[in-house]
């Protein structure tokens, strides 16, 4: 019961209510007024919703991953970006708050919320630079073994903001100007890699007091012929990107400076010009070595966000395309990590969440389409745990 | 009993602050309790309610409706998104939304026992609004001066998480409209 | 020019701009980035948008009342009010803002935009008990000579803040227990009524220090058999109610206690059992002493915010309805106070504005309809200045 | 000239604060002014932009599209919301949005001389999100690696009013895209 008629009890002698209702109560037991519980173990798909028509009030719709029925909300504040460890039981936000709203002093905190029944638990304040933008993976990510949380800055000069998650508190904003984007080392908590417009990959390791230098690798890529998107996917110890040309490049950042290991042309020799696009444009399947991405015809300089035909698979040692499949208008994709393997795509048209179930390992690549549920307003970052 | 209206009055002190505390005061406890005494904490050992929560059964088949429509006989005086339809149920708020401390109360009619019943509309509070199954059905329900019976406010007025997410529909009694 | 190119400025010598930008300039006179002026005089409409979906972002969308073409939005917080005072240049907005967007501590404020070009100007602090409500006129009110604004509280238990404008200070909380809305006297700075639960209507005269008592008149209405609506518009010195049932109210409330001056039984002898519906289901063209009507057809107990079929003219003195016309499914409905009188309405399910041009004064009446535009999400409420 | 640059390099010190700076100090200020310079102020008395600015006349009659549609030939490396649907113009916030300090350039051929020019796109910044016209056209837009040609972030991010509401499209120069 709580404190349910209150309101009704309170008001009741004073002819707010009506006199039915006064005479209302019978001998029944009335319902217990609780809340749900999520049960323990359950896989959780998370669709983050811009909701860039009111873009102070952006939110994480949680879905159960099997049947994408709404678990609840959190709400993001203003352009937040949202961490989901594996391993982890907590979710991690960091955002920014308005003291009125839509106007007056702005606040960035990391907000710390429960896993586990979706409530928030704590926040850490941090400097008020971090980029409002999209929400972009690679903005925001922890460190190996959780020592610390990165956030990438913009004013628009960038930087990242390190925060000690031991000590709840920012302990360092490191400058990586021409760079953007987080690629955090697999092995060494204190290091992780940027992208930069000339082409390389930096390589900035945290030093105790939050300082940190940047190395920059040999040119890996050229942001004009062939630019690198910043939502990447790990493979092993490596991180995957897709590129605008319709390349996969593998890096690895676990060195003093970053490599690259392979790149991967996946479009070529394919008639029709396919190009990968959206936002979220390759997931890839650790154990099993297969890229999936969204891959739309006809690309052209500026088609790079334009929603999927087409997904595909892409193995990552044998380095070539083992399927092809028709996909609703995707702009998001990401892939759970069990081994029933199934995508989670960004219908960009329809604003929703698709989960497609995959085969077996070893089988035949094909897409079951299985269920389709709202991801909000405008999602544009699909995760799921 | 005594427990039950402790809680009630310790959470009302507290959080509706001097508002409340006051109007308590003016109309007296004895007033102000009797009709949540009655509600709350008669008939505490029947085992069950007389219809099926999720709509299925006997109520389902004469209603054909779902708790996750507008249309389901509980939400005669509910305006709101339906909390069946954010990771609630019928009687209970999603995961982290807090229920509210407050409510208005309707009195629907049951098609599957043709009976009424008193239903209590709690906000579920604190989280960003869910934006799904809105829904708005005003039987018997009053401007602001009537409050109990008023559905166009916030009823997470009194919780220390004010904003409002969705609403569930909790039978609390058996109702009687005279029709 | 202003401050337009610091990005590119600063980030073209760092690779991050590509090569061809940086050889772009030429000889050209670049644009100026400036604001619009609002055109001095303009007459204004105003959509109240709820925002239901993002309750915490509700904003008033201001257009030309003329063509219905955009001029502006106003960020409204969460569930906030606003007034536009007739012969002010100002715009009032009482409204909450949390500290965390959607969660956190809530603050509550009277804030002050100008009229004649949309921006904040200062804001007022108020305790943090305001009704929390759809967009209701009278929950907010000022009182004659613009001395007081009124903000109706609900915490459930109902009282009103009193703010000194000359002070620009909260100087009362006057409770009136079992009532709701405000409606000021037209005389008298220091004097409103509010509608109770009983049938009566409660008169409230501030003193000085903020306080007040509430003198209760007859019983007017049957909140049982015939509730009134709180949205109410003025005739002259009287207050002019629609209700349930189908009857108008006209209430002085100039005096002690409040009187009835008249009850018109509007639907009484026509067939269709038509009564009004919406949120603002009644407006008056005060000089024509003309009250504009949404109906609809068939109602029962429960459809009082049904939205119209039909809107009517009910002469105020002759007493009698004195045209019908067809309506969009209109839920909020307003008049400009001019001499080529327009009638504002609220299209429910399109979340459209409609205005439709009346007849000159003593010509019959007739809805011409003349434009439509966005009135948000979902807009609650219109006014015109 | 050096008012201009004082204007600019004073507001800029105010509302970025540590972070660009740095960032200027780091690239010197020779190098952070030689782009501006030339665009902001090369050939200051030219009288009127060869093309229409509502998109009328020969422009338009080319292109077809108004500068309240996504097609309009300026717009093709915009993302968001024309605040000529807002309450602006091409080149005019909203009465009460501010223009934002800081922007992202494009360039676009004018099909009503076939010449390319440089547009800035200056976010309107302060006033909630306006939810009109949203576009989006990504010609030559690249990740924030760089980010003066970055479409998916919030150019409102150096304001003291940060938050997005629409986004302007003003020439500022001829543009050379190579191809």
């Amino acid at each position: 019961m709580r404190l349910g008629l209150f309101a009704a009890a309170m008001l009741a002698s004073t002819a707010i209510l009506p006199a039915y209702a006064q005479e209302a109560a019978k001998e029944i037991q009335p319902e217990e007024i609780t809340n749900v519980k999520i049960t323990a173990g359950t896989e959780m798909l998370f669709s983050m919703d811009l909701a860039l028509n009111h873009v102070v009030d952006g939110r994480i719709y949680v879905m159960d991953a099997k049947t994408l029925k709404p678990i609840g909300i959190i709400g993001t504040g203003s352009l937040g970006m949202a961490q989901f460890p594996q391993g982890s039981k907590d979710i991690y936000v960091a955002t920014s708050h308005l003291s009125r709203t839509t106007r007056g002093e702005r606040s960035d905190f990391v907000e710390v919320y429960s896993g586990e029944d979706l409530t928030f638990k704590e926040e850490i304040p941090i400097s008020n630079n971090r980029a409002q933008a999209l929400n972009y993976r690679s903005l925001f990510q922890p460190s190996a073994e959780m020592k610390y949380l990165f956030v990438q800055n913009a004013t628009p000069a960038t930087s990242v903001t390190i925060v000690d998650l031991a000590a709840k508190k920012q302990i360092g904003d490191i400058p990586n100007p021409g760079c953007y984007g987080i690629f955090p080392s697999a092995k060494t908590a204190t290091r992780f890699a940027t992208l930069c417009g000339d082409g390389t990959v930096g390589t900035i390791d945290v030093k105790p007091d939050g300082t940190g230098e940047m190395k920059p690798s040999e040119a890996i890529f050229d942001a004009d012929a062939d630019a690198i998107f910043t939502s990447a996917y790990r493979w092993g110890d490596y991180w995957v990107f897709p590129s605008y040309g319709g390349n996969i490049y593998v890096i690895d950042v676990e060195g003093d400076t970053a490599k690259l290991v392979d790149k991967i042309e996946v479009a070529k020799g394919v008639e029709g010009n396919w190009r990968p696009g959206g936002y979220q444009p390759l997931t890839v399947h650790d154990k099993n070595g297969i890229a999936y991405m969204l891959m739309h015809s006809n690309g052209t300089e500026g088609s790079h966000k334009n929603p999927a035909e087409e997904i595909w698979a892409v193995d990552l040692k044998a380095k070539k395309v083992i399927g092809r499949s028709k996909s609703v208008p995707a702009i998001g994709l990401t892939v759970n990590q069990g081994d029933k393997p199934a995508l989670f795509a960004i219908d960009g048209l329809k604003a929703e969440i698709v989960r497609y179930d995959l085969p077996d390992a070893g089988k035949e690549f094909a897409l079951t389409p299985a269920v389709a549920a709202s991801g909000g307003d405008l999602p544009d970052q699909v995760e799921v745990r | 009993m005594s427990k039950l209206i402790d809680k009630l009055f310790g959470a009302i002190d507290h959080v509706t602050e001097r508002g409340s505390r006051q109007m308590a005061h003016r109309l007296g406890r004895r007033t102000f309790l009797s009709f949540v005494g009655k509600v709350a904490v008669g008939g505490a050992i029947m085992p069950l309610l007389p219809f099926d929560r999720d709509g299925g059964g006997t109520a389902r088949a004469a209603a054909e409706k779902t708790d996750q429509e507008c249309e389901y006989w509980r939400y005669c005086a509910l305006d709101g998104f339906l909390c069946t339809c954010c990771g609630g149920t019928i009687n209970q708020c999603p995961p982290n939304a807090q229920v509210s401390a407050v409510t208005w109360v309707g009195t629907c009619q049951n098609p599957g026992d043709g009976k009424e019943y008193l239903i209590s509309y709690n906000d579920c509070c604190g989280v960003a609004s869910c934006g799904k199954c809105l829904c708005n059905f005003n039987l018997r329900e009053r401007p602001g001066y009537r409050m109990g019976v008023h559905n166009d406010i916030n009823w997470c007025m009194a919780n220390t998480q004010s904003n409002y997410h969705c609403t569930v529909a909790a039978v609390v009694g058996l109702g009687n409209s005279n029709g």
